[in-house]
């Protein structure tokens, strides 16, 4: 399995990483899933001007090599790239990347799914958001701890 | 005088992020442990924080880390060791 | 909401579709889910060589459109893209598209996940799939049928 | 001779898909029906396709359209309408 996890400050570009994984996994992928999480310009009817976020180099690149690495197990997959910025980003920017590829839909759908809601709880960053008013440190929600302990 | 080694001072390295960071106002500190553990980290950093700084790094949520690894309780430590006070981590 | 269903023996580029989407729904969607399904060059220990797909012009799109609108109805969609060639495709090729922009990430992955589920039983495609050996039109699996009748 | 309104025959187009399609080795028919409905289509395809060719068009699961609508049952027809068979369906 080819497992790619990068930490970066710079945009990605999603038709690259998609090419890329397709041109590894040629033949045997028959399904491909991708999520972007993208930055808001609301939250809670509050405005939000942008979106820091911190991260612990190594640590976090460790954390999130243990959900891909969970998930690789659990799941048949072929791909996996995670992709996340840190540093400042505004509205409308992207934030995360996941893509994963497998034999069929049900695996790689699942799969993704699973680093989603584990990169919410378990990777090894911080966020904090800028809105109208007041900044804040952002955590977890009780749905987001709900999501990662129904695994 | 010459050091021994029993007498020679642990140093090690503590790092503090993104909320815990803006609590303490600052980024790294080094310490000379009396006590080369957990303990003796938390029983220098009471010292050197204020009451209400000391309490955020103490905040139930906030997870410690020794050289990038998660610990559960007191943990011995050496010099070059790298501590680490993780507030309440979210991604994605 | 913007939906947009297209038929066409044409490729298509995941990252200009990944870019409209976002561009369409910027500040609003945080999350953008993708599904591509690829061409296998395996199925059952067979070698594939291709595979043909037919449609209904007219009632293929609307069939996918119903799809689409129960989709859209039940989550929270902002976006959705289903891009369906038909024709004759090769190993490696790209079959389908599946783009859902939402708010949040369950509302994204469920909705895209059920779109795919009908697209495999309701969508007025045939398949027929040229192995080593034989031809044969293949069919929607107890699975396929499973997954769409669990929504 | 004039032909009266309830005398002029029911002209429908009828088209095949995919296994069907190569079943009955047709893609198009036109039609000029004695009865006209589906019931209609059907008697007039029996006489036309060999006994195989039927049974395929007949077969469970396939199902029967009138202008792109699935239809269950008998319905009634107009010249211009067209009937299609659809062997069972999979897209993605």
């Amino acid at each position: 399995m080819h497992a790619e996890i990068r930490i970066q400050t710079d945009d990605f570009d999603m038709g690259h990483e998609w090419a890329a994984c397709r041109k590894r996994c040629a033949g045997s992928a028959g399904a491909v899933v991708a999520f972007g999480g993208l930055v808001r310009d609301r939250a809670q009817d509050d405005s939000v001007r942008g979106l820091y976020l911190e991260h612990y180099p190594g640590m976090t690149e460790s954390s999130i090599r243990k959900i891909v690495d969970q998930a690789a197990t659990r799941w048949n997959l072929f791909d996996v790239v995670v992709i996340h910025r840190v540093g400042q980003l505004a509205p409308e920017d992207q934030i995360v990347l996941v893509l994963v590829a497998s034999g069929h839909r049900a695996n790689a759908f699942t799969a993704c799914e699973f680093i989603m809601d584990y990169l919410k709880t378990d990777a090894v960053f911080w966020k904090k958001e800028a809105r109208d008013g007041s900044d804040g440190w952002i955590q977890a929600t009780a749905e987001d701890r709900q999501r990662r302990q129904s695994w | 005088m010459t050091t021994t080694a029993t007498s020679v001072t642990t140093m090690v390295c503590v790092r503090f992020f993104a909320s815990l960071r803006e609590a303490v106002d600052r980024e790294v500190v080094e310490l000379a442990l009396d006590e080369s553990s957990i303990v003796g980290v938390r029983a220098k950093l009471a010292e050197l924080l204020t009451n209400a700084q000391f309490e955020a790094i103490d905040a139930p949520g906030v997870q410690v880390c020794v050289n990038q690894t998660i610990v559960r309780g007191d943990v011995r430590l050496e010099t070059g060791d790298e501590v680490a006070f993780l507030p309440p981590v979210t991604g994605g």
